[in-house]
């Protein structure tokens, strides 16, 4: 009985609702952190750090926005991506317009420009429900892109259309554009999506995480016993929205370098998407796994055929490539369609009674 | 201002009346053709409630095998027959391999589930077909490519026989659909299922013979919707993006209504095409067509928040 | 039925020592057998979450979509395994569930939903509307709402939307799962009524869940008492009924007669017959 | 009864005022007509029953009380004022709390989580205060969920409390539901079909619940209810609807006996 | 011992259709020079693919991955080129974008790594309106309609197209088609049948092409109007409309000129040796040729280095100088054995870009025939505009580096 939960009584209800109130999953916990923080950036190579470790934290942040509105409040979103988007125009507008402000500050404030359009297409929440709001985000999805696309002010007039993340240092070290090291990049990031991941946890498991589940699960109930569902839709939209535009921003400014606007079209949205669904909606650990797998997936991939020596066109690899994450979503739902997170909690559980069977 | 946008957009259709049938034709064909899409996604969603993202794809699919089998050498009706038995493998296989191990999860799981599907089918499909842009067989099916020409009020008005057809095939699809839900058994059975999985089950409805029937039938939508875009277009994967039309296209006209999914998709081609036309290309700089059918539906469901036909949302406690 | 027959008659359905795991680590029926009698009307009785539905679903094969499975033992159909036949074969067979909650078809008319009861019958469009005519005798309501959306409805007339819709598939075994939930006294009784007439008249075989012991006795030809996912009792109605146990915990009435529920001054401690 | 004293019980009970009145009510689903022109008031501190066929627009009534529905005609008084068209959740913070025939728990939570939920109305901390989880918000999540483990202790699901609900048997659902209204603290308690599908032992210990919360707490109590068990020995005063008509109105035994009632729904003498 | 030159393909995606033929040229001419002179100076040539699906997010990711070894970058999209062109300063790795990316790229002084050889956007821009003027007329007071991709690709000419609209004094007429309205594109073409302009110019890509060239059919828009850019030179568009499309043109910096011995060559050693994965109808088409103009680009471009330093296995520095230093003569291709296939250009450290010229070819019903003599773009014009953008993208990316050295001659 590796796993034991039990002796470990909880004297206080205070205790009861500490984070973590089981103590091997604080051990697991702190290791964690040292390899995110230590081990980690020690070790990874720049290939690592561009195509993993960076993609990982930005898009398990975009997913754990997305997964406060759809898998806290029930409201399916498939606008991820525009908002994304206004996060990253609303940096890149801050920044250029004002080159002396803080690059972290800007990335935060972008936030809540996101925050403030997704409110306003979540208003349509209140009277649409389940796949016909996802209407109500398609909408912001097309209009946005669109609007990223013909609106030159916010693309300062390039010819190209595209956005170029300017040289941004904080404390003499460059922290965006070409000349940032990809080092930087990753603790700065790192730091904002465990700031961000605490507040989630937090807000997710008091009083407003309880509101919007109450919501979700049957909202008519919610309203009947004293839940304003306006105002519960409406922070869900602005909350998640303000996540998944700091996300947005540090997606162009501390990963890409540059966007054009049709970067933050659907398939972002949906990649964001599977991210929340394959880690576990309602679940802030399932972004991590869930992100780990979609952004890893691909990578290993596209690295195994060359590691097994097997000669196929890249072609024919990437192909295969989109055919096998097709299947993988469809296995790993068919697994369990609570996602990752909630194979983990099955395998805890396992684990609290192993080695019973039940 | 006020002019350019209440005004003189109208001037311009009465001054120009032969075009203005021209842009209502052009909207009318393309809002066919987003219907014949969207006809494929109510009917699997009235049989259970899963909103198939994978329509889109299984259109190209559907074509591209046609295609691929009459380049390998058969004769375009045989391919046909041909390409019809492998929508029907597929809807098999979907069911055993997909649906049957998901009954009863979440409709959002689903929805994943069809994503999946539809990534599995693009990677199938490009290793077996390839990536290149086909032209459709579209002569060979037998299928007029010439058009009509007329001089309306001494105007100009060109209608491809082409579209001609698919608007005439589109209604006979339409006619057969309703009669099939509405007058019979399996009709009711499908209708069932999409109320509650487990008492259709409950009752003797056998989940398993009605979404291979629903998803084969949708493969049939979906050969003649790649037949009919095929000619227009050509067919390759970048066809796949249309489906998102379909999308806003259920959505106004309420996801389980067939009536709902042509005049869904006939407002929303006309409308796109006429305000694109009138307002959008000389006051917003164009392109609204990615966005219009959207917003448009948007605001029919705050009216309507089930759609145009949808049926009515219970709610009760 | 007499009680005579009964003894006689032949085993239609059972059920040896079956084990029932839900999302693959809670267990929930822990070895229940039981069996049930061509022609009788068997009551499986049990407090809240003895595993009165679950064994329900068990035999009717609807585990499935609820992340369950029968994980050993085996269910036996006239002396064949139906452990592994979907739910529509077995329709065909002529068992039928009515399920708890009333999962009416929502969308649906009243009649609509009657009509899909008799979605597996091939005997022709006559005797389906003789049927249909059969069950608007039996409730009379149901033809009053008959073109409402049975979404809209109230519960009681859902209820009887579910029992019409199994009597509809013409089955040979009713799986009745609480029938009497939700419903006026006066319609209990009927309900009861109708299931003791469609057992007589038709011969239908019925296995019963319910919490109101009283009424499912008075009816049922044989019990099973299920606690905690066992079977802890099992005999005929009769003898039933006369149990010192079953008086004090599931009909409420002890030597003195009915109790007031106003004069039960304690919370009572259930006594658990085992674990 | 139009009095504002209130009256004593059989048992001895005071009972106090009028709470809510319910004047001409009519309530239309297009052309059914579910509630017909009906009027009773529930007095302060009363167990009240609604009793009736099915059908007859028992919930509608309840739905009406909890703002759920809009009656077409009529209006409702809460304490003689007239009660203005409010969303349910306004009425829910006045202190109306409810139970639902079909059960309405949230079933993505775990009971604890449910219970909590109901303790809603009464907490207020900011939106940065809970991310925080700092200050206001800590303190106020440890003093409901000490109330809230009052509720869960008197009604005896200590040992469900982290189960997620969806997995919980239908009593034993029912009797979360149960502790999340109780939760609320409130001043009427509507209650639908809080009985149905148990048995006798079960009923027996939900009666107690429900006596002891209207003894302990003086809640106002309305319950609608099948078992005409129950119904005789809880209520203090029945309503009879019939397909949306008041057909009796009062004491148990003088409802029981109407000849009216015993025709249109219990069929026999109880 | 090789030298890594990888290519970010795209073999899948909405745009496999147009790569494929590219792709399958480039590759080409690679396996020939390995097969029949054993490499370049004596080292093969390395030409993995990395594919990219023609999206952003994964050629990014390809030159990351590439970028330790490879000595050159051919990110294959304008997207990932204007991504990893800040990129490449750092990374010191020259970037190939053989008539694609970012027109003042050709300002070698500021996009030291930068080139896209053998012509620009603007060039392009520019030798349709000469053409047009060379053979109508005067473009004064008439309208021209530029139907574009909505995208950076698409956008690329227009500050060239509206600097000339305001010199030359024709009405332009903006038409973009969205990403998702690339097979549908009948509201353009309405906008253009109401708009009557006298001439369209298209900078489509992919299944843009094949869908505004039906449109324009079926609107019996005059073909001989109709203009495109080299990327809407693609044969199999064409063949969709067959006969009906007759009189179609468009620009292009290469040619397939079915009769050079390279052609030859590559019967020979690649296709006959089953080294390829192209077929006897592609091969003749402008994409393929184009694919082998590409290559040999970059095969000029590792030669030129490999003398200048002596060394076989050059850096990607190196192959900077090579490329910078591209003299490319009549004489060259004939030894090259493709005389006819690409104009004679040279580039230098400040000229990235060579401003080869092209030919108008126009589509006859069967396949693109040449149709006019060697056309120059206005190079003055050009890169007074060229320096200028430059500048301003070295301004808004401070501290930008700049090769201050490549001043001279300008
Ligand atoms: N889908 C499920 N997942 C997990 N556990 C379940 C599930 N369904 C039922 N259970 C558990 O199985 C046990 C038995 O439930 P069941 O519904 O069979 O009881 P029951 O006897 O029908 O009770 P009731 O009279 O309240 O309906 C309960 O403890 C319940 O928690
Ligand atoms: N939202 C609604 N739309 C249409 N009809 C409704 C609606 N709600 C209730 N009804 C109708 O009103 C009538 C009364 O319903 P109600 O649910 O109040 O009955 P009830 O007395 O609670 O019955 P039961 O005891 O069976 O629960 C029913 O005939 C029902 O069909
Ligand atoms: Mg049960
Ligand atoms: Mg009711």
């Amino acid at each position: 009985m590796l796993y034991r939960t039990a002796g470990q009584f909880k004297t206080s209800y205070q205790a009861d609702q500490a984070l973590f109130p089981v103590r091997q999953d604080a051990i697991l916990l702190g290791v964690i952190l040292i390899f995110a923080w230590v081990v980690l950036p020690m070790t990874a190579s720049e290939f690592a750090f561009q195509t993993m470790l960076i993609p990982v934290l930005i898009y398990a942040l975009a997913a754990m926005g997305l997964n406060i509105l759809t898998g806290y409040a029930g409201q399916l979103s498939l606008g991820t991506g525009a908002f994304m988007g206004v996060g990253a125009y609303a940096c890149y507008k801050m920044v250029t317009l004002m080159p002396w402000m803080n690059p972290v500050v800007a990335i935060l404030l972008a936030g809540v420009f996101s925050a403030g359009v997704g409110v306003a297409f979540g208003i349509p929440s209140l009277r649409i429900k389940g796949f016909y709001l996802a209407i109500a985000t398609l909408a912001a999805q097309f209009f946005l892109v669109w609007l990223f696309e013909k609106w030159a002010w916010l693309y300062n007039y390039n010819a190209s259309g595209a956005i170029q993340v300017p040289n941004l240092d904080m404390f003499g070290l460059w922290v965006s554009g070409p000349q940032a090291a990809s080092v930087t990049q990753y603790y700065l990031v790192l730091g904002v999506v465990t700031l961000m991941t605490l507040l989630c946890i937090n807000l997710t498991r008091g009083n407003l995480g309880r509101t919007w589940k109450a919501t979700r699960d049957m909202d008519i109930a919610a309203e009947l016993i004293g839940i304003n569902l306006m105002k519960s839709k409406l922070t869900a939209f602005a909350i998640s929205s303000y996540v998944v535009g700091v996300a947005g921003a540090m997606y162009v400014f501390m990963w890409k370098g540059a966007a054009e606007p049709n970067v933050f079209d659907i398939p972002l949205s949906f990649q964001v998407l599977f991210i929340a669904i394959i880690g576990g909606l309602g679940s802030i650990l399932g972004n991590f796994l869930g992100a780990i797998l979609i952004v890893g997936l691909p990578v290993a991939l596209n690295l195994l055929p060359n590691a097994l020596g097997i000669p196929i066109s890249s072609a024919t690899v990437e192909h295969l490539n989109v055919m096998i994450v097709g299947a993988l979503i469809i296995f790993f739902l068919i697994i369990e369609p609570h996602g990752l997170a909630r194979l983990w909690a099955l395998i805890r559980e396992k684990l609290i009674v192993w080695p019973f069977p039940y | 201002m006020i002019y350019d946008v209440f005004v003189a957009p109208f001037a311009d259709m009465i001054e120009a009346p032969d075009f203005l049938m021209q842009v209502l034709w052009e909207g009318l064909v393309s809002g066919i053709l987003y219907a014949l899409i969207a006809l494929g996604f109510v009917l699997i969603y009235r049989s259970s409630r899963i909103f198939n993202f994978a329509q889109g794809i299984m259109v190209v699919f559907a074509a591209l095998t046609l295609v691929g089998l009459h380049a390998a050498g058969l004769p375009a009706w045989i391919a046909v027959a041909a390409t019809l038995v492998v929508m029907f493998v597929l809807a098999v296989t979907v069911e055993r391999v997909v649906l049957r191990p998901l009954v009863g999860q979440p409709d959002i799981i689903l929805f994943m589930a069809t994503i999946g599907i539809t990534l599995f089918l693009i990677g199938f499909g490009e290793i077996i077909f390839g990536g290149e842009n086909k032209v459709m067989i579209t002569e060979e099916l037998g299928i007029p490519t010439g058009d009509f020409v007329f001089e309306p009020f001494g105007g100009l008005l060109i209608l491809q026989q082409l579209d001609v057809t698919v608007v005439i095939v589109a209604a006979l699809l339409v006619c057969a659909l309703l009669a099939f839900l509405n007058f019979t058994r399996m009709g009711r059975a499908i209708r069932a299922l999409g109320d509650d999985h487990q008492a259709a089950l409950s009752v003797g409805i056998s989940l398993q013979t009605i979404w291979v029937l629903v998803w084969f039938i949708a493969g049939i939508i979906a050969l003649v919707t790649g037949i009919a875009w095929g000619a227009r277009a050509g067919v390759s994967f970048a066809l796949e993006v249309i489906a998102y039309k379909a999308l806003p296209v259920l959505m106004l006209g309420g996801l389980e209504s067939i009536t709902g999914a042509i005049v869904g998709g006939l407002m929303i081609g006309v409308l796109e095409k006429v305000f694109e036309i009138y307002w959008g290309q000389p006051l917003l700089g164009g392109n609204t067509e990615t966005w219009f059918a959207f917003v448009l539906a948007l605001i029919v469901l705050l009216f309507r928040p089930q759609g145009l036909f949808g049926e009515r949302i219970i709610e009760r406690v | 039925m007499l009680d005579a027959s009964e003894t006689q008659a032949e085993t239609l359905l059972e059920v040896n020592n079956i084990e029932v795991i839900y999302n693959h680590v809670i267990l929930v029926l822990k070895g229940v057998s039981l069996s049930v009698k061509e022609g009788g009307i068997t009551a499986l009785l049990g407090g809240n979450g003895a595993g009165k539905t679950t064994t329900l679903k068990a035999i009717s094969n609807l585990l499935h979509s609820e992340r369950g499975e029968v994980t050993k033992g085996s269910i036996l159909y006239r002396g064949e395994r139906v452990q592994h036949l979907d739910p529509a074969a077995l329709v065909k067979k002529g068992v039928i569930q009515v399920m708890e909650g009333r999962h009416c078809f929502g969308h649906l008319t009243v009649e609509e939903n009657l009509r899909t009861g008799a979605y597996t019958r091939r005997d022709g469009k006559g005797a389906i509307e003789a049927d249909l005519d059969m069950v608007y005798t039996y409730f009379p309501r149901l033809k009053e709402r008959r073109r409402s959306q049975a979404g809209y409805t109230s519960g009681g007339e859902q209820q009887m939307c579910a029992i019409g819709r199994a009597l509809m598939s013409r089955p040979e075994t009713i799986l009745l799962d609480e029938p009497s939930m939700g419903l006026a006294p006066q319609l209990v009784e009927q309900i009861f009524e109708i299931v003791r007439a469609v057992n007589e008249g038709e011969g239908v075989s019925f296995l019963l869940a319910e919490q109101n012991t009283n009424v499912a006795l008075r009816y049922a030809h044989a019990g099973y008492i299920l606690e905690n996912g066992r079977v802890v009792m099992e005999g005929t109605a009769q003898a039933l009924r006369e149990n010192d146990d079953v008086k004090e915990f599931y009909l409420g009435v002890s030597d003195e007669g009915r109790r007031s529920f106003r004069n039960v001054r304690s919370y009572r401690r259930r006594k658990r017959w085992l674990s | 009864m139009k009095d504002t004293e209130g009256y004593v019980t059989a048992d001895g009970r005071q009972i106090g005022g009028v709470l809510m009145e319910m004047r001409n009510i009519t309530l239309r689903f297009g052309g059914v007509v579910a509630i017909n022109g009906i009027s009773f008031d529930i007095r302060e501190g009363e167990i009240r029953a609604i009793i009736g066929p099915n059908g007859a627009g028992k919930s509608s009534m309840l739905n009406i009380i909890s703002g759920f529905y809009t009656p077409s005609e009529g209006e409702v008084l809460y304490r003689g004022e007239r009660r203005p068209a409010m969303k349910p959740y306004e009425v829910a913070r006045m202190g109306v709390a409810r139970t639902f025939q079909n059960i309405a728990l949230f079933e993505g939570m775990t009971v604890l989580d449910n219970v909590m939920t109901g303790r809603l109305t009464h907490m207020h901390a900011g939106t940065l205060s809970q991310a925080l989880w700092f200050g206001r918000a800590r303190d106020e999540e440890m003093e409901n969920r000490e109330k809230v483990e009052r509720v869960i202790d008197f009604l005896e699901i200590q040992n469900i409390r982290k189960t997620p609900v969806g997995r919980l048997p239908y009593g034993l659902k029912k009797r979360v539901e149960l502790a999340r209204a109780l939760a609320a603290e409130p001043s009427l308690l509507l209650l639908d079909e809080p009985m149905a599908g148990m048995n006798v032992e079960e009923k027996e210990d939900m009666s107690r619940f429900i006596l002891d919360v209207n003894d302990e707490f003086g809640t106002t109590i309305c319950l609608i209810e099948h078992d005409m068990g129950v119904v005789m020995d809880l209520s203090d005063r029945v309503v009879v609807m019939d397909y949306g008509r008041k057909i009796g109105d009062g004491v148990p035994d003088e409802v029981r006996r109407s000849q009216d009632v015993i025709d249109a729904y219990l069929g026999v003498p109880h | 011992q090789e030298l890594y030159a990888p290519n970010l393909a795209y073999r899948t995606g909405p745009f496999a259709a147009t790569g494929i033929p590219l792709m399958n040229g480039q590759a080409d001419y690679f396996t020939l020079l390995n097969e029949r002179d054993g490499g370049i100076g004596g080292v093969k040539i390395n030409f993995d693919e990395c594919e990219t699906g023609y999206s952003t997010e994964q050629g990014v990711e390809c030159y990351e991955k590439t970028k330790a070894r490879a000595i050159v970058t051919q990110p294959w999209s304008t997207g990932i080129t204007l991504q990893v062109l800040p990129k490449t300063n750092v990374d010191e790795i020259p970037i190939l974008a053989p008539g694609y990316g970012f027109s003042p790229m050709a300002d070698g002084r500021v996009f030291q790594w930068a080139f896209n050889i053998p012509s620009s956007y603007w060039d392009g821009a520019s030798m349709i309106l000469n053409y047009i003027e060379q053979e109508d007329g005067d473009l004064e007071g008439k309208k021209v309609a530029f139907l574009h991709l909505d995208h950076p690709f698409g956008k690329e000419p227009l500050p060239f197209m509206e600097a000339k609209a305001e010199e030359k004094g024709f009405e332009l007429l903006p038409i973009p088609v969205g990403l998702k309205e690339m097979q549908n594109q009948s509201a353009q073409w309405l906008q253009i049948r109401r708009e009557r302009p006298d001439y369209v110019v298209m900078w489509g890509w992919g299944a843009m092409n094949a869908g505004a060239i039906t449109e324009a059919v079926k609107t019996r828009y005059p073909m001989e109007n109709f203009y495109g850019v080299w990327w809407a030179s693609h044969d199999a568009d064409l063949n969709l409309v067959g006969e009906d499309g007759a009189g179609y043109k468009a620009i292009s910096w290469s040619y397939p000129n079915l009769e050079a011995p390279l052609i030859a060559d590559l019967k020979e050693h690649v296709i006959d040796a089953g080294l390829s994965q192209t077929n006897e109808e592609e091969m003749q088409g402008v994409f393929y040729n184009r694919g082998l103009v590409i290559s040999m680009i970059l095969a000029e471009g590792i030669r030129a280095a490999q003398e200048e330093f002596g060394e076989a296995e050059i850096t990607p520095t190196q192959l900077r100088w090579g490329l910078e230093n591209l003299e490319i003569t009549d004489a060259r291709l004939e030894e090259l054995g493709m005389t006819g296939m690409v104009p004679p250009f040279s580039t230098s450290c400040a000229d990235h870009t060579g401003h080869s010229g092209g030919w108008m070819l126009e589509w006859d019903g069967e396949q693109f025939q040449k149709v006019s003599d060697h056309l120059m773009p206005e190079t003055e014009v050009i890169s007074a505009l060229e320096k200028q953008a430059a500048q301003e993208y070295a301004d808004s990316n401070a501290p930008w580096p700049v090769n201050e050295e490549c001043n001279v001659g300008g």
